[in-house]
């Protein structure tokens, strides 16, 4: 048998700024977390949810009450990997929505469960009005306590937690492995306070890894937790991290045996051509994450926002953007290998018959359709042109010549005349920069440098500061991920109320037919309707999706579909299972690997 | 003593040296030879880079890096060594044999070491001798030059002394190994005349007691008269005359001797123009052809011109350097003799009418303090005198006696803490009004010290010389200042094709010459000259003094002359005040001051100004003043009038006693 | 004396506070929305956006703000960070990152002042030569050359070349050395030019002309009176040099992963973690200001002239 | 003076005893001809000129800067290049230096020869922008410093204050108040940089103020303001022309630094020290993409270095006699 490497090597670049699970911003933290604390459910390596610290859950009727019956005799480790007194009981579940929902605790992703939970919100907002110092008739200690019976959690017995939903969620299954839902021991947050995860012995563990070692921004390592529940399915003894700031010393590491898995450039890619090595990167899977291009509705720049509002032009202007060009940017190579042009990710929901929710028929004409078409674009262009200007050809009708401030990112002046100026916003790191430059020749070509003028706005310092806060945009490339398994994780999120987007536009057709969908239990009736929804946002060209997610070239040394699978929540980032070789897994390896994976997933589909 | 029948210690022969200077060679040292005999003290004098310490150094190999010794030999005790060694082979020569003072005490010291440390090493390098010994040694040197208290002196830090103090260890240090030679370039000219005379003193002790020669390098013939046994004249680069110091002083055969002595302000006689060289020191950049004093010679022959005169020898012990020793130049020699030396003109006087008009400026009580840190020192400590129009008013004193800082305070460059200044009537130090201050500013002139620095570089003379004009509006039309300025240049003898230049294309003495002329220009009445000549060539120190007299007749001007050098203030002064430690201590006529000094400043200043008369200087013993011998416990000093116009700072009792020394003293000179 | 130091110390006092004030009324011209990131801005609802403001601390008026800081100082508690490593101690975070700097720094120190004062030395008692130029062509390079480039190149190359590490691990001497390398060769250059400029200077003095005339040798006057003087200015800078040690190197510590202080002010203005901005604001002003107070008692040990009285510029 | 023709031979003693009579009678004198003999045709700025020039070395690189120089300034007139312009087809990217494109082309298709040209054009302007105001308003302010005492307080609590202060906070709060460009950049380079200049002069013009040519004009009424400009300025004009010449070398070394961290400069303009960093992450793939404008940096901030360093050696009073 091939013997299996018991240490997972990796690194960190950025500092890490918490081990607090509830407080975890960048997907490294995830890593951490997810292997330090184990929430209600998991995934095994389908992706399938399978229980974890919950034994087994039922759900009421409409899928709005879920009840979770937890696993006896866990008990929680401290930093040295000593069982401590504490048992992981039902209330330290509700304790963990507690920490969450009081706004002083400032949990990132709030936003993602604060409409799923029975009275969770009012009890944030009714905290943070108290804090701003507005009268609410009780003190913060009073609303404190005000909690249990408010907010939709309730540990029924010692081993019992209850979640009362705002509404019907049937896929509450997934909100169920997120990190807010993580459990937290009481007795132990009142005695750390602030200090709450900020070092290793700020922290109580209950998955299979404790913080044996963490040197600020230098080193951090987990050691096996010798108390895991599951402590056979724990095929490493130890996982590290080392810091690194520098991209290009990863691949040399990766070369020289010092980290397990590496990602590449493309320019690194290029690198190594030629050598062994090439034989061993393979592209990892897209994410869920999709890029889609959007406009803003409410900016400064009069001639933008007069031509927005036709759809012509903002069919033009997407039908004029060459997805496979960008994505060369990353991969000159094999560029449609990351192109998406629906709004939600194919592969990862599918219905009781197991038909991908991008299959469905409202989608057929967007799915792997590529909209760009020089001639078409310039021909609606020039349709939009006719009705925006007067009738001397060049007069955008009812635009004042001004001066348009966009300070940081731009200033400028509109003549009101044609060409159309129109702001492209873009962070300034390397490849946004790249990206935007392209973006700005492919419009200014292939729609006309007579009809449009691309002006590029990069921002360096905050983008939501310099950008977002300022409405300093036309035009801007944004990204999503997806948090739950439903296409409402993103739907709900485009609404002319909710707008995400911060595109300022009104679809009160787009609203219809979102709350519609949402309120329906029957999945394929769900799906129906939500991906009418979405082919009527890509078709009025509010938004113009382009490209996936993730997906790089990697290097890595672990036996590929051996860890968790999935696109949600936490259980995907656990080392649980995961088999290192002595050797970097072949390109040839990991299509076999694949193939078989899949065809596996797609058997275990079949099943009931 | 018969010079030929000691022995010669050191002899150099057609020395020449040149420096590579920004790719143009120059040539400092032009063929000088020179004999050392034993036990002699030879003073080389000139002016200001004849090349005095270059030809020294070269002794010694202590040429900076870009200058070399092209050809000529030297001989130590008759062996010849080349002028071109390695350093090492330097270092036996260097200290052991040849030793060296330099200029400024204040510098040859390292500020880090302990003076001791520094005396011992040069004895335990030479020697080898063990650090104790040496250390007693370098006491015992301490104590030979004079320092009281050796054993602490020794352990303290250069800053921790005196000027006078540091020059008598720099001396120690260089007599430590009991050198051949001692040379001494200039060790008292940054010294007050007073420790001068001290220093002076003790190297003559030194070289009896070491039987040392020493070689001494200076530009005041009065301090050769003092030590001198021999002189060497030095000009452009060669010696050009020397002997014995009597045949020097008497018997002068080179015109530019000649004129030296001449010019000497002491020889001067008031009312009358000093004998003054023309012209200026040539530049060692050009070849020079002939005698290099000609150009400036009006009694120069036509061969001068032409060809470099050899050595003659007029005695056993005097030689010079000068066509007129030719036998060929009888007959123009005889002629000049019969001509005699012309006597200068007479200055039309500008005596002022005695005591009947109020005085042109008074100072009453002026007090002048400076910030140290935190203390306070007092520059000037309640000084009063009255200036009258048309007479030049002198004030002298020690360095450090704050006779500029009054001259400061009258110029309002500087503030006043207590007292007054008033001129033509008004107030002064106050704040005046524009037109007021703008009125005094061009009534008030000042002439500075040193002529390199008083005139902006990079302003073309025009400009200087206009700047005044400008400034008080002198002028209605651009050509009536350009005529004005032409005027001023030809007022102090410098030609106006020069308005066109620089101030760093002009010599010393052309640079004051323009100074001045900026000064008057403005049509002042007060002049303020604080030691205009005193960082001049003692070759053109003449001009400049005649120039000034010159002016003051023709413009009636009034001077307020600070100068620290007696000689000049009696030639040139109606009326002196003494001034000492911020303090006035004795004011009187000219004549008066020096015919009956009452003050023991006064007369241990007058002492120890050197005169250049060998016979008088040789067994001169100067008095050294004591503040402390003054005893002012039953009585504090006051400012008594001993004569009519004569004032002095003591109480009664002492001043009954000075005027009792000093009654029918004679002046020294 | 004593007033001397007092007098210093409170001027020096002065100085701080007023960068510190400074910098505190700076940082709160920043917009509040630099805070969010992307994601957040987007996601987060106007009370979830003021409560996250609120918990760092940063819509307090700017005087309780102020307050705040300030007793926190005087109870000896320099606050916590509040975006780079949200909620941890300053002090602590700092008080690791520094020993890593320090260590480097002084390693890099004593190699450079090794290296750099012999090269010196060499060039001006060989002025004009060949060590002179080769120096000075040395100096030029470094000084010309941004440092960045330099630093890259040598991570790249010679690491490659010696077969060394790429990072710096702490138990791992030899990893070492390419940061203290490239640490070290600016101040060699800083070290060598300064020094030869300082010998120079001092043998064109009256003083080590005398010392010549006295008959010493080169060698002697080289090390028994030039040295001593030509080591005084660069004695003044000693104490600044070593106590700045502490805020590291940007670009060196970024290139070899080291966890030290360099360029944390940087990447905690950027972060708007005024906090963390204030403590190091607050902490290099008073190391630079220490560090030249230190330099003038230094000197006054080794200047026998310098008594310690005021002085301005 | 020149009475007699230089052809005569020189006078050896000696050799013939008899020289003709006629020499020995008075020449004429002219007071004019004494005055003379002191004459030096010395300029201090010629002959700074004249030292500077001496090495072959500053010929051979003022010359080269010059050229660079002008070839830079006219770049966009010789040729229409665009450096921005991006090639649409990912087969013209990252293209090796060819006939077409002679420095080859970056990540996106954009033309490196232009693009260097153009960074070196805007780095250029920039340095010498940087120099021109900061020593500029370094001087003026330090004469005036120099000149009123009573500005000591304030000038030094200004001084230690932004000296204490990081730049780095100056410049992102700079960069969040205005747009990032060549001229925030620039205001950002001098707002941390005059106070040094200034407190420079300072020093030099406290040395210059008490020189007896100021106390003399101050005698004369001259206004403050025409001592600094005639006496003192053209005194410090050696020092000005070599810190400026120092100065640029530091102004790109800090753009160079400043686009490392990423503050200030608009991130898309061609600069070198943008291009040198862009270059920097696909070193190991495209070397050239660094390594060209690298050298171009290094030959500028070398010949500006060296042209300073030999400036100032050659202005300094002290080398002039
Ligand atoms: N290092 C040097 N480089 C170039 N020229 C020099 C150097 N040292 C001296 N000179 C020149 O040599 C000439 C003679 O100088 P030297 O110092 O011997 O004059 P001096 O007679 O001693 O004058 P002083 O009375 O001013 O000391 C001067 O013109 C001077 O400029
Ligand atoms: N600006 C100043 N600050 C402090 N002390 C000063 C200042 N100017 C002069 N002094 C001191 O005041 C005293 C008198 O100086 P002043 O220049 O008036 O003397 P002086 O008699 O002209 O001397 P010298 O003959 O050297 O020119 C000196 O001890 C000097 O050190
Ligand atoms: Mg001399
Ligand atoms: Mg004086």
């Amino acid at each position: 048998q091939t013997s299996y490497q018991t240490e997972y090597k990796s690194t960190f670049s950025g500092n890490i700024t918490s081990m607090n699970p509830y407080t975890t911003e960048a997907l490294s933290d995830y890593m951490f977390i997810a292997n330090l604390i184990d929430g209600l459910v998991e995934t095994d390596i389908y992706g399938r949810p399978v229980p974890s610290l919950a034994l087994s859950w039922e759900s009421s009727e409409d899928k709005s009450v879920w009840t979770f019956k937890l696993r006896p005799d866990v008990y929680w480790v401290d930093a040295e990997g000593n069982k401590t007194e504490y048992q992981v009981t039902a209330e330290d579940f509700v304790s963990g929505l507690r920490y969450v929902a009081d706004p002083k605790n400032t949990a990132s992703n709030f936003s993602t469960i604060r409409g799923v939970i029975a009275g969770l919100y009012d009890y944030y907002k009714l905290l943070a009005a108290i804090d701003d110092g507005e009268d609410k008739g009780m003190t913060r200690e009073e609303a404190e306590r005000s909690f249990d019976e408010t907010v939709g959690v309730k540990a029924l017995d010692e081993l019992t937690v209850q979640y009362t939903l705002s509404a019907s969620y049937p896929f509450f299954l997934s909100f169920a492995q997120l990190d807010l839902l993580l459990p937290v021991k009481q007795a132990f947050l009142d005695q750390v306070g602030k200090d709450f995860g900020t070092g290793r012995d700020k922290l109580l563990y209950n998955g299979g890894y404790y913080i044996s070692q963490w040197d600020l921004d230098k080193q951090l390592t987990f050691s096996k937790n010798p108390h895991y529940w599951d402590l056979d399915k724990l095929t490493l003894d130890t996982l590290s991290w080392e810091y690194v700031s520098d991209g290009v010393s990863r691949l040399e590491m990766f070369q020289r045996g010092n980290v397990t898995s590496t990602s590449l450039t493309s320019e690194e890619v290029a690198s190594i051509r030629g050598t062994e090595w090439e034989n061993y990167v393979y592209l990892s899977e897209k994410t869920a994450t999709t890029y889609w291009f959007s406009f803003n509705f409410a900016t400064r720049n009069p001639e933008a926002a007069a031509a927005m509002h036709n759809v012509d032009f903002r069919k033009a202007v997407f039908t004029a953007i060459d997805a496979v060009t960008i994505s060369a940017i990353w991969e000159p190579e094999d560029p449609e290998f990351f192109t998406r042009y629906t709004l939600l990710p194919e592969n990862t929901m599918f219905d009781p018959d197991g038909v991908d929710y991008t299959d469905y028929p409202a989608l057929q004409p967007y799915k792997g359709q590529d909209p760009f078409d020089e001639k078409a674009a310039r021909a609606l262009m020039k349709n939009a042109v006719l009705s925006l200007c007067e009738a001397d050809g060049v007069t955008l009708k009812g635009v004042e010549a001004c001066q348009v401030d966009m300070l940081p990112i731009a200033d400028f002046k509109v003549d009101g005349k044609l060409p159309i100026d129109l702001v492209f916003s873009s962070g300034s790191s390397e490849t946004e920069m790249k990206k935007a430059a392209l973006v700005k020749e492919m419009l200014e070509t292939y729609l006309g440098k007579e009809y449009i003028n691309v002006i590029l706005g990069h921002s360096t310092s905050s983008f939501s500061a310099d950008v977002l806060d300022r409405g300093n945009w036309d035009l801007y490339d944004d990204s999503y991920g997806f948090r739950y398994a439903d296409p409402s994780a993103n739907m709900n999120r485009l609404i002319s109320e909710y707008d995400i987007t911060e595109s300022s536009y009104q679809v009160p057709e787009f609203d219809a037919m979102v709350q519609e969908a949402n309120s329906k239990t029957d999945i394929k009736e769900r799906y129906t309707l939500f991906s009418q929804a979405e082919a009527w946002m890509i078709r009025e060209a509010y938004v113009k999706p382009y490209m996936t997610g993730g997906g790089s070239y990697n290097m890595t040394r672990i036996v590929p579909f051996t860890e968790p699978g999935g696109y949600f929540g936490m259980s995907r980032y656990k080392m649980k299972g995961a088999l290192i070789q002595e050797t970097p897994v072949t390109a040839r390896q990991h299509l076999e690997l694949q193939q078989a994976h899949e065809a596996q997933r797609a058997l275990l589909a079949q099943e009931p | 003593m018969q010079y030929q029948d000691r022995k010669k210690i050191f002899s150099a022969r057609d020395v020449v040296v040149k420096f590579n200077l920004r790719g143009k060679v120059l040539t400092a040292v032009r063929k000088a030879s020179l004999d050392l005999y034993e036990g002699e003290t030879l003073a080389i004098v000139g002016e200001s880079g004849s090349g005095k310490s270059v030809f020294t150094k070269s002794f010694i190999g202590m040429l900076d890096k870009n200058g070399y010794m092209e050809s000529g030999s030297l001989a130590l005790d008759g062996q010849e060594y080349p002028g071109t060694q390695s350093e090492k082979e330097w270092l036996n020569i260097r200290g052991k044999k040849i030793a060296m003072v330099f200029q400024d005490p204040m510098t040859s010291l390292n500020p880090v070491k302990t003076v001791g440390q520094q005396i011992r090493e040069v004895i335990t390098w030479h020697f080898k001798t063990d650090k104790e010994t040496a250390k007693q040694e370098a006491i015992e040197l301490l104590r030979l030059v004079g320092i009281p208290e050796p054993e602490q002196r020794y352990k303290q830090y250069p800053h921790q002394f005196s000027g006078g103090m540091r020059q008598r260890v720099v001396i120690a240090t260089a007599i430590a190994c009991k050198p051949r030679i001692l040379i001494c370039d200039e060790p008292t000219t940054a010294l007050d005349v007073t420790v001068q005379a001290q220093i002076l003193q003790l190297i003559k002790e030194l070289k009896d007691e070491f039987g040392m020669s020493v070689i001494y390098i200076t530009h005041d013939l009065g301090v050769v008269a003092h030590v001198a046994d021999r002189v060497a004249v030095m000009y452009a680069g060669q010696i050009i005359e020397h002997g014995l110091a009597n045949e020097i002083f008497k018997d002068a055969r080179h015109p530019y001797t000649k004129a030296l002595l001449l010019s000497l302000p002491q020889l001067g006689e008031k009312g009358r123009d000093l004998h003054a060289i023309k012209g200026s020191p040539p530049n060692l950049y050009k070849e020079i052809k002939g005698d290099a004093f000609a150009p400036r010679n009006p009694e120069a022959m036509k061969i001068d011109f032409l060809y470099e005169p050899p050595m003659f020898q007029v005695s056993d012990t005097h030689f010079a350097k000068t066509w007129l020793l030719h036998a060929q130049a009888r007959p123009y020699t005889d002629a000049l003799d019969r001509e005699g030396i012309k006597d200068t003109e007479p200055l039309r006087s500008s005596r002022p009418a005695e005591g009947k008009e109020p005085p042109l400026l008074s100072v009453k009580n002026l007090t002048v303090n400076y910030k140290l840190g935190r203390r306070t020192f007092c520059a000037v400590n309640d000084v009063s005198f009255d200036i009258h129009a048309g007479e030049t008013f002198s004030l002298v004193g020690e360095s450090g006696s704050g006779k500029t800082t009054v001259g400061k305070a009258i110029m309002k460059i500087c503030h006043t803490n207590a007292g007054e200044i008033w001129f033509q009537g008004k107030q002064v130090n106050k704040k005046l009004a524009r037109n007021e201050l703008a009125a005094y500013r061009q009534a008030v002139q000042m002439i500075f010290q040193d002529p390199m620095a008083s005139l902006n570089d990079r302003a073309k003379v025009e400009y200087i010389i206009s700047e005044g004009l400008y400034n008080f509006k002198l002028f209605k039309k651009d050509a009536e200042r350009r005529q004005k300025v032409s005027r001023a240049m030809e007022s102090v003898g410098l030609m106006p094709e020069y308005l066109t230049r620089f101030p760093h294309e002009f010599s010393g003495g052309q640079r004051q010459r323009i100074g001045i002329a900026r000064s008057l220009v403005v049509e002042p009445s007060l002049v303020v000259a604080d030691e205009p000549i005193s960082a001049l060539d003692v070759s053109i120190r003449a001009q400049v003094i005649n120039l000034l007299n010159r002016l003051k007749a023709e413009k009636q001007l009034t001077y307020l002359f600070i100068a620290h050098d007696l000689s000049v203030v009696r030639y040139i002064s109606d009326r002196i005040a003494v001034m000492y430690k911020g303090r006035l201590v004795e004011l009187a006529e000219a004549e008066a001051l020096f015919r009956r000094p009452l003050h023991p400043y006064t007369r241990a200043l007058m002492d120890a100004a050197p005169v250049p008369d060998p016979e008088i200087e040789r067994d001169k013993k100067v008095a050294v003043y004591n503040p402390a011998a003054h005893d002012y416990t039953r009585e504090g000093p006051a400012w008594l009038e001993a004569e009519p116009g004569h004032y002095v700072r003591a109480n009664r009792a002492e001043l009954a006693d000075w005027l009792k020394i000093t009654h029918g003293r004679g002046a020294g000179v | 004396m004593k007033r001397y130091y007092l007098s210093k110390l409170g001027q020096a006092i002065i100085t701080i506070t007023l960068v510190v004030l400074v910098v505190f009324a700076l940082l709160r011209f920043m917009p509040t929305a630099g805070y969010f990131s992307k994601e957040q801005w987007k996601d987060m609802s106007e009370p979830e956006k003021t409560a996250y403001l609120r918990s760092l601390g940063v819509l307090d008026p700017l005087l309780v703000q102020l307050r705040r800081f300030v007793t926190g100082l005087f109870s000896g508690d320099l606050g916590r960070s509040i975006v780079m490593y949200p909620n941890m101690p300053i002090a602590s975070v700092l008080g690791d990152k520094m020993a890593h700097s320090l260590l480097l720094n002084l390693l890099s120190w004593f190699f450079s002042a090794l290296i750099g004062m012999p090269l010196g030395l060499a060039m001006a008692s060989r002025k004009g030569g060949l060590t002179d130029k080769l120096g000075t062509l040395y100096v030029v390079i470094i000084r010309a050359v941004p440092s960045i480039i330099i630093h890259f190149f040598i991570q790249i190359y010679c690491s490659r070349w010696l077969g060394l590490p790429l990072l710096f691990y702490l138990e791992q001497p030899i990893s070492w050395i390419l940061p203290i390398l490239s640490m070290s060769i600016g101040s060699i250059a800083g070290y060598g030019v300064w020094l030869r400029r300082y010998i120079v200077d001092e043998e064109n003095k009256d003083y080590i002309k005398f010392a010549r005339v006295k008959g010493l040798s080169q060698r002697y006057i080289m090390w028994r009176h030039v040295l001593r003087n030509a080591i005084v200015p660069i004695a003044i800078n000693l104490p600044a040099d070593f106590l700045l040690m502490l805020s590291g190197s940007l670009v060196i510590e970024s290139m070899y992963s080291i966890p030290g202080t360099g360029g944390m002010l940087i990447k905690s203005i950027k972060a708007m973690d005024n906090p963390m901005v204030q403590v190091l604001v607050l902490l290099y002003g008073a190391l630079s200001v220490f560090g030249v107070f230190l330099g003038d008692v230094v000197v006054s040990f080794v200047d026998p002239r310098i008594k310690l009285v005021d002085s301005n510029g | 003076m020149d009475n007699y023709s230089l052809q005569s031979p020189p006078f050896e003693p000696g050799k013939d005893a008899v020289l003709p009579q006629e020499l020995f009678t008075r020449a004429e004198f002219s007071e004019q001809a004494g005055e003379d003999t002191g004459f030096t045709n010395y300029s201090y700025w010629r002959s700074t000129l004249n030292t500077f020039f001496k090495s072959h070395l500053v010929k051979v690189i003022v010359v080269l800067v010059a050229l660079l120089v002008l070839f830079t300034l006219l770049f966009p007139v010789l040729t229409d290049k665009d450096p921005y312009q991006v090639a649409l087809s990912a087969r013209k990217w990252n293209l090796p230096p060819s006939a077409a494109h002679p420095f080859g082309t970056d990540g996106v298709g954009r033309d490196i020869w232009a693009r260097v040209w153009h960074g070196t054009r805007t780095s250029l302007i920039l340095a010498v922008a940087v120099a021109v105001v900061e020593v500029g308003i370094g001087v003026i302010i330090g004469a005036v410093w120099g000149f009123y005492r009573k500005l000591d307080t304030l000038m030094f609590a200004i001084y230690n204050t932004l000296t204490n202060v990081p730049s780095t906070i100056y410049l992102v709060l700079i960069a969040y108040i205005m747009k990032p460009s060549v001229f925030t950049i620039m205001i950002a380079l001098v707002a941390t940089g005059w106070i040094s200049e200034a407190r420079w002069f300072r020093s030099r013009i406290l040395a210059l103020r008490e020189a007896d040519y100021n106390i003399a004009s101050i005698c004369l009424m001259t206004p403050i303001r025409r001592i600094i400009s005639r006496n003192v300025v053209p005194h410090l004009m050696s020092l000005v022309i070599m810190s400026a010449a120092l100065t640029i070398p530091a102004s790109i070394g800090s753009e160079v630094f400043l686009s490392y961290i990423g503050v200030g400069l608009p991130p898309d303009l061609c600069t070198l020290g943008n291009l040198v960093n862009q270059g920097r992450s696909a070193f190991l793939v495209y070397p050239y993409q660094m390594i060209i404008p690298t050298l171009i940096l290094c030959f500028i901030t070398i010949s500006f270095y060296v042209i300073g360093n030999k400036f100032a050696d050659a202005s300094d009073p002290r080398n002039h006699i």
